[in-house]
């Protein structure tokens, strides 16, 4: 049930990043990963996501009502550093077009564009084109992408860098409420979230190069 | 699927114009070498189909580079890698949309420059349906090599230079299959069979290895 | 122009090429070999240099 | 040859980077030492040999010019069975052999163009043609240019060199074609004399000078290729070093 | 003396961002920009450095000992989202290009590429080329260049993003070096810099939607 | 400024080689048109210089547009444009830059092709002589290009369009004189002169031109 990780490893370049990493998160769970610059926790999402083969070890997720597992990056929204908008069009045409090519995989679970704006705090300005909007304005934009398609697994990677007091605010209640409905997020870190009931996954980074490993 | 291919289509409408300065400079390439050459109108006429052929394949190679990379610098592209859909059929309509923005225009453009290479009828109707059959071709192959670039820092060039050498047979089938519409005793279907079997065999190929590529690259 | 024109250039610019190629490549071996005793004097040793396992080429 | 089983062999332990590098270290030294004398001796005996009845003294370019376009082609086969080596047995050793190889390969077909270029004037009354035979080793020489830049351009090398090696292998169609171009087209170029089914038909007092420039080159090629292997070793070694050293310091605080 | 705007006013697109804002800062002042997303900082440092022409307004250096005003955009130096480096140049290249290409203000006052790199903490690995270190080591080399030339006026766009606590601390260090010296700072930012003595300018923005102003 | 100009070529040279691939991509086009127009000698070297002038002006344009972007893309722009130095003097160090990275290896490798095209040596001598002259006027005019595009957040391409034309008149005197010194009774020198003139031109207004629409583009 829900996101389950075994025994992960992944390597940039020769060295191994970590090994060994395993969790499970049950619907409406949270694992917050920390640790210092550099230490893999953008790995570590990126191999949950599927986009990065993982050096030994398997993720997968199963469904609530049974179901059989499938790959993770097949039932989440990845937020990377980059918002996947393009700055020629609108924020309303990027997000319909999101909403049609993710597909609902909650059958209709997802907000409709409007509504999304609405909920991010930017209602008035879905008609500007993405690549006016503010630092923060594009941000929040990205969020609504998650809204507008169901998914019940959300991978973040430090979703609220750059990000203003109140907006932090407003994604904290956009996480809770996801998890509320049985959502599951993964989110990278260097600022606290806000997040009650979270677990926390410390990355050391470096887990030293194949040599070491089989020695 | 719709949705992407109307994106795509919308974006090289809209950011300026893949399409318009594809034709730009298919008719810079066609308009020079008449200077060259001179007004020798049989002479013109002669190379004129070749000509056109090859101004339509380097202008097409032009944006293509950028197909994947676009996609990658605005982190779409992991969104697209993390789909169910079948990778190779989100590259086959992103190829499709590709040239619906920048091939068919050159196609369209192609009349009016064999004009100036003092093409007759015949010839002009060849070049274009030659082109309408062969130029996806060019797409689908440089998919591929805008998929195996998508790794690259700043790979642009280098895409075209991959490519060329796979384009060519689809160049020598053209162009043989627009000659022999013109000179009589060579038949014009054959080699123009050939074009449309090119044509089919990398809309197969092409996206299922530039999925593959892509699939290596992400990192 | 003569025929030991043509041999002579020939000779020469396979001569010149074979040669370019042999300098380049002790010219860079010379090069990555400083730069390993630069890193070294740095003090950056191979982290393996003891036990030189296998697997690694680089 | 001993050296291209040993960029094959992964069983033996020849294949271990470090122990490649001790045996560059013993080996280099003598092969370069054979290379010039051989360089010497068929200098020697290409500059002495008699002329022919029909091209004169020109076909002296040919102990410089068939050798080279042979060894073209050789660099190419083994840069193909390393890329097998890269995909199938993804060796690293085998990345490295077709890395290095590349650019003597480029080196070889470009005086191989050039001298045959030289020749097709006196010859033909021009210096190129578009033959089968000389597009195809055109083509050649663009094919290794382009995977040279096609290696400088990524930045790790176990992906670059997997595509590079595919490109190889795609490339390698290229290979029978200039081989065989002279007969299955009918061409301006000479058809093979030496390599061929029944024998060679050339005149002996060819090819005696022929051969020997011929395996001039052939140890010309394994020298440098070793020693390039061995630059393209050290020079991951730095790279993957500095890559440490980066990461050290940021674990240091 | 020292840094002086008044009556700035800028606007994007359409909208005015902000009206009518005045400040001055002596040698060894420092101004802190806050402010909901969207509110106007990053526009407002671009516009003190120049790289934006003002709506209406002006802002000019006067150096201490007299001199005449010029524009302070040309004895500042600017950092913002990005770090202005080249990945494929080794750090101390691209230390050493901007050190000649900025020039030195201060008549020499700047440090040298190697004494920079010790001074961010990361002495021994000014040979990498940039492009290898990690997105928080890319950070600090970019503080680096602000020492390499000197420039009386720092202007910084969210120095600290994505840095963990160790580079935060450093980074205070850095700035109160330069007020003590007789520099000026002015930095836009989330997150408390650790600064003491700063003042502080809260931009109001507006708000995000222009329907918000209109009413 | 040199510090600028030593950083540029070291960019050009160093990282994946604008030079090789430029080169190399001049090739392709050049080793591609006898598969179109067949090999046919005599015609060959008719249209040669036409060919070879062409495929450097494609290999010229293809890595301007990275310039500016380039340097925006990585937050470089700005300090340069905060600068004290003529913003002119910079652009015109950084277009220097960019001829001898990749311009001037066109140059060099266009003999060789020459060749292959079946020109004479007159007319390879001319073609690299005017070649020479010409392609800094390329480069001046593509990088007023590269700082208009910079400028919009949409639509990069939309610039090369309006440069395009700009580079019509270098390439038809880069062609009529190469032809003019191949041909008696056409003079050499009325063309090439204006060749000259031209990249003189466009060496002063191009880096003013582009100075200017950096200026603008800052946001
Ligand atoms: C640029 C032009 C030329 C190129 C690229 C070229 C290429 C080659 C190649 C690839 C081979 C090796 C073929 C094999 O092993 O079967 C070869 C062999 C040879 N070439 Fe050329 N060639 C050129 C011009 C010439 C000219 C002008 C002549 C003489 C008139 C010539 C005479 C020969 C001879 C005699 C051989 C040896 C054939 C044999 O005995 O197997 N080549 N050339
Ligand atoms: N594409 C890459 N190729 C090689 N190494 C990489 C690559 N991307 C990251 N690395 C290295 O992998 C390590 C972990 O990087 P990662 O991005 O996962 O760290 P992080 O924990 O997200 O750090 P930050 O807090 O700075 O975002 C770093 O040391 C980095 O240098
Ligand atoms: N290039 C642009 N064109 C038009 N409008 C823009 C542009 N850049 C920013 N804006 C608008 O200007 C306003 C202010 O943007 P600015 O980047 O100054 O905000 P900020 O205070 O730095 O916000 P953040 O905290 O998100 O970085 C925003 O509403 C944004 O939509
Ligand atoms: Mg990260
Ligand atoms: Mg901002």
């Amino acid at each position: 049930m829900g996101l389950i990780a075994e025994n992960l490893a992944a390597r940039r370049g020769e060295d191994l990043l970590f090994v060994d990493i395993s969790f499970s998160l049950d619907e409406g769970g949270a694992l917050i990963l920390t640790g210092a610059n550099g230490s893999g926790k953008s790995t570590l999402l990126r191999v949950v996501a599927g986009l990065l083969r993982p050096d030994s070890g398997s993720v997968s997720y199963t469904p609530q009502g049974g179901g059989e597992a499938r790959p993770a990056g097949e039932a989440a929204h990845y937020l990377g550093h980059r918002n996947a908008m393009k700055p020629e069009l609108t924020v309303e045409e990027n997000l319909s077009f999101w909403k049609d090519f993710l597909g609902d995989a909650g059958g209709g679970a997802g907000l409709c564009v409007g509504e999304a704006a609405e909920t991010v705090g930017l209602g008035g300005i879905a008609h500007l084109p993405f690549g006016y909007l503010s630092a923060g304005q594009q941000r929040r934009f990205a969020f609504a992408k998650l809204l507008v398609a169901w998914r019940p697994v959300w991978i973040l990677d430090e979703p609220t860098a750059a990000l203003d007091a109140a907006a932090d605010r407003m994604f904290a209640s956009l996480v809770s409420g996801h998890l509320a409905r049985g959502g599951i997020v993964l989110a990278a870190t260097h600022q606290p979230l806000g997040l009650e009931g979270a677990k926390e996954l410390r990355m050391k980074g470096f887990a030293g190069t194949p040599q070491d490993r089989a020695a | 699927m719709m949705s992407l291919f109307l994106r795509d289509l919308k974006l090289s409408v809209r950011a300026g114009g893949g399409a318009l300065i594809g034709v730009l400079f298919f008719m810079t390439v066609v308009a020079v070498v008449p200077f060259g050459v001179g007004p020798d109108l049989n002479l013109l006429s002669r190379i004129g189909p070749a000509i056109v052929w090859i101004g339509a394949l380097l202008a097409a190679l032009l944006g293509l580079d950028r197909l994947f990379q676009a996609e990658r610098d605005d982190g779409s592209l992991d969104l697209i890698l993390m789909q169910e859909t079948p990778l190779a059929l989100t590259v086959f309509v992103k190829c499709l949309a590709h040239w619906a923005g920048t091939g068919l225009p050159l196609v369209i453009a192609s009349p009016l420059l064999s004009l100036f290479m003092n093409m007759n009828e015949v010839a002009i109707g060849a070049v274009m349906l030659t082109l309408l059959v062969g130029s996806p071709a060019i797409t689908f192959i440089g998919a591929v090599g805008a998929a195996v670039a998508v790794a690259l820092p700043r790979g642009g060039l280098l895409v075209s230079i991959l490519v060329l050498p796979f384009t060519i047979p689809v160049l020598i089938f053209g162009v043989s299959a627009t000659y022999a519409a013109v000179e009589d005793p060579a038949p014009f279907l054959p080699p123009f069979m050939i074009l449309a079997a090119l044509t089919l065999l990398f809309a197969a190929l092409g996206p299922l290895a530039a999925a593959g590529a892509l699939r290596q690259s992400s990192d | 122009m003569s025929h030991t024109f043509y041999i002579l250039a020939s000779y020469l610019v396979a001569g010149a090429i074979s040669l370019g190629l042999c300098l380049w490549v002790w010219l860079d071996g010379r090069a990555r070999q400083r730069e390993i005793a630069e890193l070294e004097a740095a003090g950056h040793r191979r982290r393996s240099a003891a036990k030189t396992a296998g697997g690694e080429v680089a | 040859m001993s050296t291209t089983s040993l960029v094959l062999n992964k069983v033996t332990g020849l294949a271990n980077p470090t122990r490649f590098l001790a045996l560059c270290r013993s080996i280099l030294p003598w092969m370069s030492g054979i290379t010039a004398l051989l360089f010497a001796v068929g200098l020697y005996m290409s500059f002495s040999s008699t002329s022919d009845y029909q091209q004169g003294y020109t076909v002296r370019i040919m102990y410089v010019h068939v050798p080279a376009a042979w060894l073209a082609m050789m660099c190419y086969s083994v840069m193909a069975v390393s890329a097998i080596g890269t995909l199938v047995w993804r060796h690293p050793l085998a990345d490295v052999s077709h890395k290095a190889a590349a650019p003597l390969g480029a080196a070889f077909t470009l005086i191989s163009l050039i001298t045959g270029s030289l020749w097709g004037k006196p010859m033909w009354g021009t210096w190129w043609v578009w033959d089968a035979r000389l597009t195809s080793v055109f083509i050649l020489f663009i094919m290794y240019l382009g995977l040279i830049a096609l290696n400088r351009a990524m930045d790790e090398p176990a992906k670059a060199a997997r595509v590079s090696a595919v490109l190889i292998l795609v490339g390698f169609v290229n290979i029978p074609i200039i081989k065989f171009s002279v007969e299955w087209w009918n061409t301006l170029h000479q058809p093979a004399s030496v390599v061929r089914m029944d024998g060679p038909t050339i005149d002996p007092s060819f090819l005696w000078p022929l051969l020997v420039m011929a395996t001039a080159f052939t140890m010309l090629f394994f020298t440098l290729h070793i020693a390039a292997m061995r630059n393209e070793i050290w020079r991951r070694r730095v790279t993957s070093q500095r890559r440490m050293a980066a990461r050290m310091a940021g674990r240091e605080e």
